[in-house]
């Protein structure tokens, strides 16, 4: 059985949506539904010590060696996204019975749990391939999931949000397929390891560079990098709570594995340093990206809205990282997005529990929250001291990490735009504690949100400190992972 | 070289058309339509790529020697799926939308947004 | 309106292509689901007419940019049509030399679809049945669970009486031609999408001329939800099966003794799947669109 | 000789459905009003459609082709007619007056 | 032969085609779409033969179908929303 752990890892979830949608009755379903996301992080759990122990797994589905059927294949990379992945999905299932009591009527919960299976079964899917048609297929399963969960909100521009993300995210994923027809047209393959052995010889080629571009933009489009990123603030705004958690904490992540995916393993690190700037127009993008948003999260009154676009900013970090083009850049991508994904994890699932509350996540709300709700709210700091980067958190090691790489190579200005982007991040924090601690809450004094919400957060945000200070685990595999796409995979 | 592309470039006009009302059709639905030439060109496109001159459909047959390319047929058939999946999904939302605000022109949508 | 003649065009230029199976596709959803679809919703959300042309400069520069590189693009392509593209030399060559003897049927489209990336296939199916969970999480009535009242229901066309009887002759007709279609899949065009396809459109043909109520009273939505998540079990099912007979997810060869024997086994009993899935999930989506309209529409 | 009679006959019918049908959307392109142009097209379609599809199944000769056109042929002859019927009706109980001086916008 | 009749089917899609942006009546565009699918059921039944694949056959019967259905369809949507509209009035 455990030759069958890389499809296991999909099947599972993907399997369990239509058994959940036969058991109609919503607490069968959350058991269910949590039985297999808990399956799937122990097969991704094994699954990073088998690659660790035995290197790249190779798994062709039905029998069919590599270029002729689909072909699975996890490296060190692909077992760190979807350890991330299915940990996240598996943290926030347990705490979405509590959280989707107010949000969801209840008749349309069971509905909710399978849709929400089928969203982490096309992300993991998505990870898990070797072949990029399988990608889109995968990529469609996970978008169109995502679109029918935002648009459970509660409140009608959830609707709207959704279909500016429907019609965004298909153009994305038109634009996907279009770069993988070119590419099939140039090289009569699909699988991704046969693509980078055929595309070296092909460099030169107009349509390589076009397949490259549309690729690039398609997945940025599902990235919301910087001027790509208009769909995101709405989206996470408006869905229900435990959804955004969901999606800020994974949905990011896997565009950021595809881009990396993409430009290292298939095209290679030398090909785009051939034909355009990318790294520069990374870098660039990237820095403005995290101006901009941050900027604008200052102002937000919704405090959902704020983290939505912090996390704008925060993709922009990792985007710096493949932009600085050194190993020890995408190291700090990496990192980055283990540790974003716990950063947001918490502090989305702390706005669920203040959501589950107040009804909404108003700043309004925040006022003397510090005496009503204290542990959602020292949660809260922590995920915001993370955001920062102050040390003993996640988000002092990414921070040091992508600052070391500007170092080794020497680029100054870029430290010190990244230091003043946290000044920014400190900003919109501060502005919560500041209400949350020092402004008198008015109305009557609410206990604390429900310890099924509670806990779940709190195993996040501890996860926060832990990794701060014992950052073997991620950095062991991050830098493994960096070497080997920079090695040009083993 | 134009003879040999040609069909290519009116896959690629096609599909700009169908990109275009996407971009700048105001009403929910037509934009979908616009979606939906997106799409379907891009269909042609992969189709157009798995044509051979003097080949025949790739069904067995006595006396055909030259097949066109199976393997686009199979993708496009998938992502017609997904296509009409997609579709289906966004109607959906147009109908919710609809009901919520009362209208399904973008910019009505936004100024009731404001409004409250 | 002008999607239906899109559809059909799109389809007769797959035909040109020898795009059989693509051709067969795409007619039952380019021409029929599609613009069902589209009715359905117009219906609910009224025709509602109005040219306002939004920065039209800048969206027609973008445009223009894309068209532009995707031109570049082609300029490197081997030329239309040529046999000796990459395309086809590499790994579609073997589809074609080999899957014959390898799968033993002679419709190369479904071996490659039902066997060598039968993957793709269950993501497929999957992605129908994330679009019905969809929609039905969309547009299942909340708390006002309102029956459609029969009056209205059978007010739906009574005028059309010739329409009526003939359509019930053709009804079984079209069920027939779907099996059909399900069955011969691996001799010619067809298979389980295709067939699922045309099996709801019958469906939903009676629901039209019938009214809504009688058909659901017919064919019942919660059967069918059933049905449709049953299809996709029954899709990975053969997978896990494959997993039992100790070789690898989806490879059906060990399915009989004979691998050839075998893979005919695994193909049909996912093309039936595929085929319940896709059934199941058209004629659910209907159903919740037409329930929403009529439901809304005695709402007002 | 058969052969020939069948080759002769069968172009035969190609022939006049191809004319057929062209006359029919010449109606549907040039007559003035709905119920006209419904007529050109009701009535030319049947025959042509028979033409055409007579013409193909002798060319098919005996075999399971020939069948499966017969059955797109029954299934046309009775769809078309009920077609256009439906729709003529709708058109009528859509206020739209047959023979009119000016055509009647909805 | 064939070609003449293929040729001939398609410039009455055309014709069709016109019909249908001219307008003027929905109704009009009704037939003309009808009037497009049985002519395409057509076309694709001469290209079959016209290419020596009789499987092209199935697709054509397909339309045929489909056509049908669609044209109900169109039907029952205006009906409807004419009531609709008589409704409020």
């Amino acid at each position: 059985m455990l030759s069958h752990l890389p499809i296991l890892q999909v099947i599972v979830p993907l399997l369990a949506a239509p058994a959940c949608l036969l058991l109609d009755r919503a607490r069968a379903a959350w058991l269910f539904a949590c039985m297999a996301s808990f399956i799937s992080v122990v097969i991704s759990g094994l699954l990073v010590f088998q690659v660790h122990q035995f290197g790249v797994l190779s798994y062709s589905l039905g029998g069919w060696d590599a270029p002729w059927g689909i072909e699975y294949r996890i490296d060190l990379l692909s077992a760190y996204v979807l350890l991330i992945v299915s940990g996240i999905g598996a943290l926030m299932i347990l705490a979405a019975d509590t959280a989707i009591r107010i949000e969801i009527p209840s008749e349309r919960q069971p509905l909710f749990y399978v849709l929400y299976l089928l969203c982490l079964a096309g992300l993991l899917g998505i990870v898990a391939t070797g072949d990029i048609f399988n990608v889109f297929v995968f990529l469609e399963i996970s978008s169109l999931a995502t679109y029918a969960l935002i648009a459970q909100g509660r409140d009608r521009r959830a609707l709207w949000a959704a279909y500016q993300y429907l019609i965004v995210g298909t153009i994305g994923a038109t634009f996907i397929l279009i770069g993988i027809g070119f590419l099939y047209s140039l090289t009569g393959t699909l699988n991704m390891q046969d693509l980078a052995n055929r595309l070296p010889a092909l460099e030169s080629s107009a349509t390589a560079f076009t397949a490259f571009a549309f690729l690039m933009v398609g997945v940025c489009l599902k990235l919301a990098l910087f001027p790509l990123h208009l769909w995101l603030p709405n989206a996470y705004a408006y869905a229900p709570s435990i959804v955004t958690a969901f999606l800020a904490a994974t949905a990011t992540k896997v565009a950021v594995y595809l881009l990396i995916r993409f430009h290292f393993s298939v095209f290679g690190v030398g090909f785009a340093a051939s034909v355009l700037p990318l790294h520069s127009i990374f870098l660039v993008l990237g820095l403005v990206g995290v101006f901009v948003a941050s900027l604008v999260a200052i102002q937000q009154p919704n405090v959902k809205r704020l983290f939505a676009y912090s996390s704008v900013a925060q993709i922009g970090y990792m985007i710096i990282g493949i932009g600085i083009g050194t190993v020890t850049g995408l190291q700090a991508t990496l990192l980055h997005l283990f540790n974003h994904a716990l950063m947001k994890g918490a502090l989305f699932l702390a706005l669920a529990a203040i959501v589950f509350r107040f009804g909404s996540a108003d700043i309004r709300h925040f006022a003397g929250l510090g005496q009503r709700m204290p542990w959602t709210m020292a949660i809260i700091v922590i995920g915001g001291l993370s955001l920062i980067g102050v040390p003993g958190t996640v988000g002092f090691i990414s921070k040091w990490y992508l600052i070391l790489a500007a170092f080794e190579r020497d680029w100054w200005p870029l430290i010190i735009a990244v230091l003043l982007g946290s000044l920014l991040a400190v900003i919109y924090i501060w502005r919560l504690i500041e209400v949350a601690y020092f402004r008198e809450g008015e109305g009557e004094s609410r206990g604390e949100a429900p310890l099924s919400l509670l806990i779940p957060t709190a195993i996040l945000a501890l996860a926060n400190i832990y990794f701060g200070i014992d950052t073997r685990l991620p950095v062991y595999l991050s830098d493994s992972a960096a070497q080997m796409l920079f090695g040009g995979g083993p | 070289m134009l003879p040999e592309l040609y069909n290519y470039w009116v896959v690629i006009v096609l599909m700009m058309i169908g990109f275009y009302i996407v971009i700048v059709q105001g009403n929910l639905i037509k934009k979908l339509i616009g979606l939906n030439i997106f799409q379907t060109s891009v269909f042609i496109f992969y189709i157009s790529v798995g044509k051979v001159e003097g080949g025949s459909a790739p069904i067995l047959a006595e006396g055909v020697s030259v097949y066109s390319n199976p393997l686009p047929h199979v993708l496009i058939l998938t992502a017609i799926v997904v296509g009409i999946a997609t579709m289906a999904l966004a109607l959906a939302l147009v109908v919710r939308i609809k009901n919520a605000y009362g209208t399904v022109e973008e910019e009505e949508l936004q100024e009731r947004d404001l409004r409250c | 309106m002008l999607a239906g003649i899109y559809g059909l065009l799109s389809a007769s230029f797959f035909v040109s292509m020898d795009a059989v199976d693509v051709a067969f596709t795409e007619a039952a959803v380019g021409a029929g689901v599609f613009p069902l679809l589209m009715l359905t919703a117009l219906t609910v959300a009224g025709r509602y007419e109005q040219t306002v042309h939004r920065r039209p400069r800048a969206a027609f520069f973008l445009v223009l940019v894309t068209g532009a590189l995707m031109i570049v693009g082609t300029l490197d392509m081997p030329a239309f049509g040529s046999l000796d593209a990459p395309a086809h030399t590499h790994v579609a060559a073997r589809y074609i030399e080999l899957s014959p003897t390898e799968i033993g049927i002679p419709n190369m489209v479904t071996s490659v679809l039902a066997d060598y990336r039968a993957f793709d296939t269950l993501g497929e199916v999957v992605v129908v049945f994330t679009a019905v969970v969809g929609v039905l999480i969309m547009l299942t009535p909340g708390e006002q669970r309102q029956q459609p009242s029969p009056a209205n229901a059978v007010e739906t066309m009574r005028s059309h009486m010739i329409l009526r009887v003939v359509s019930k002759m053709l009804i079984p007709l079209m069920l027939l031609f779907a099996l059909y279609v399900q069955f011969h899949g691996e001799y010619g065009p067809g298979g389980g999408f295709q067939a699922g396809v045309i099996f709801a459109a019958a469906i939903i043909l009676y629901a039209m001329l019938f009214g809504l109520v009688k058909a659901q009273a017919a064919i019942k939505p919660s059967i069918l939800r059933l049905l449709a998540a049953f299809g996709v079990l029954l899709y990975g099912g053969v997978g896990v099966v494959s997993f039992l007979t100790g070789v690898n997810y989806l490879d059906y060869s060990r399915l009989a003794t004979d691998p050839v024997v075998g893979r005919h086994i695994g193909i049909f009993s996912i093309e039936l799947g595929v085929g319940i899935t896709v059934a199941a999930a058209m004629i659910l989506i209907f159903y919740a669109f037409a329930g929403y309209a009529t439901g809304r529409a005695e709402a007002e | 000789m058969l052969a020939d009679i069948v080759a002769v006959l069968s172009s035969a019918c190609l022939l006049l459905g191809a004319f057929l049908i062209i006359s029919g959307a010449v109606g549907v392109l040039r007559f003035p009003d709905f119920f006209t142009r419904m007529h050109a097209a009701g009535v030319t379609e049947t025959l042509a459609t028979t033409l055409i599809l007579l013409g193909l199944m002798l060319l098919a000769g005996w075999s399971i082709m020939s069948f499966k056109l017969l059955l797109i042929l029954l299934f046309i002859l009775i769809t078309s007619p009920v077609a256009s019927h439906a729709l003529t009706k709708a058109a009528l109980h859509g206020k739209l007056q047959p023979l009119v001086d000016e055509k009647n916008e909805r | 032969m064939l070609i003449a009749c293929a040729v001939a089917i398609l410039v009455v899609m055309v014709m069709a085609i016109i019909r249908a942006l001219l307008g003027p009546t929905i109704y009009d565009r009704i037939l003309a779409v009808n009037l497009f699918g049985t002519k395409t059921v057509l076309l694709i039944a001469v290209i079959g033969f016209l290419f020596g694949r009789p499987d092209f056959l199935d697709i054509a019967l397909v339309y045929a179908l489909i056509n049908f259905i669609s044209v109900v369809g169109v039907l029952r949507y205006f009906e409807y929303s004419h009531r609709e509209e008589g409704g409020s009035l």
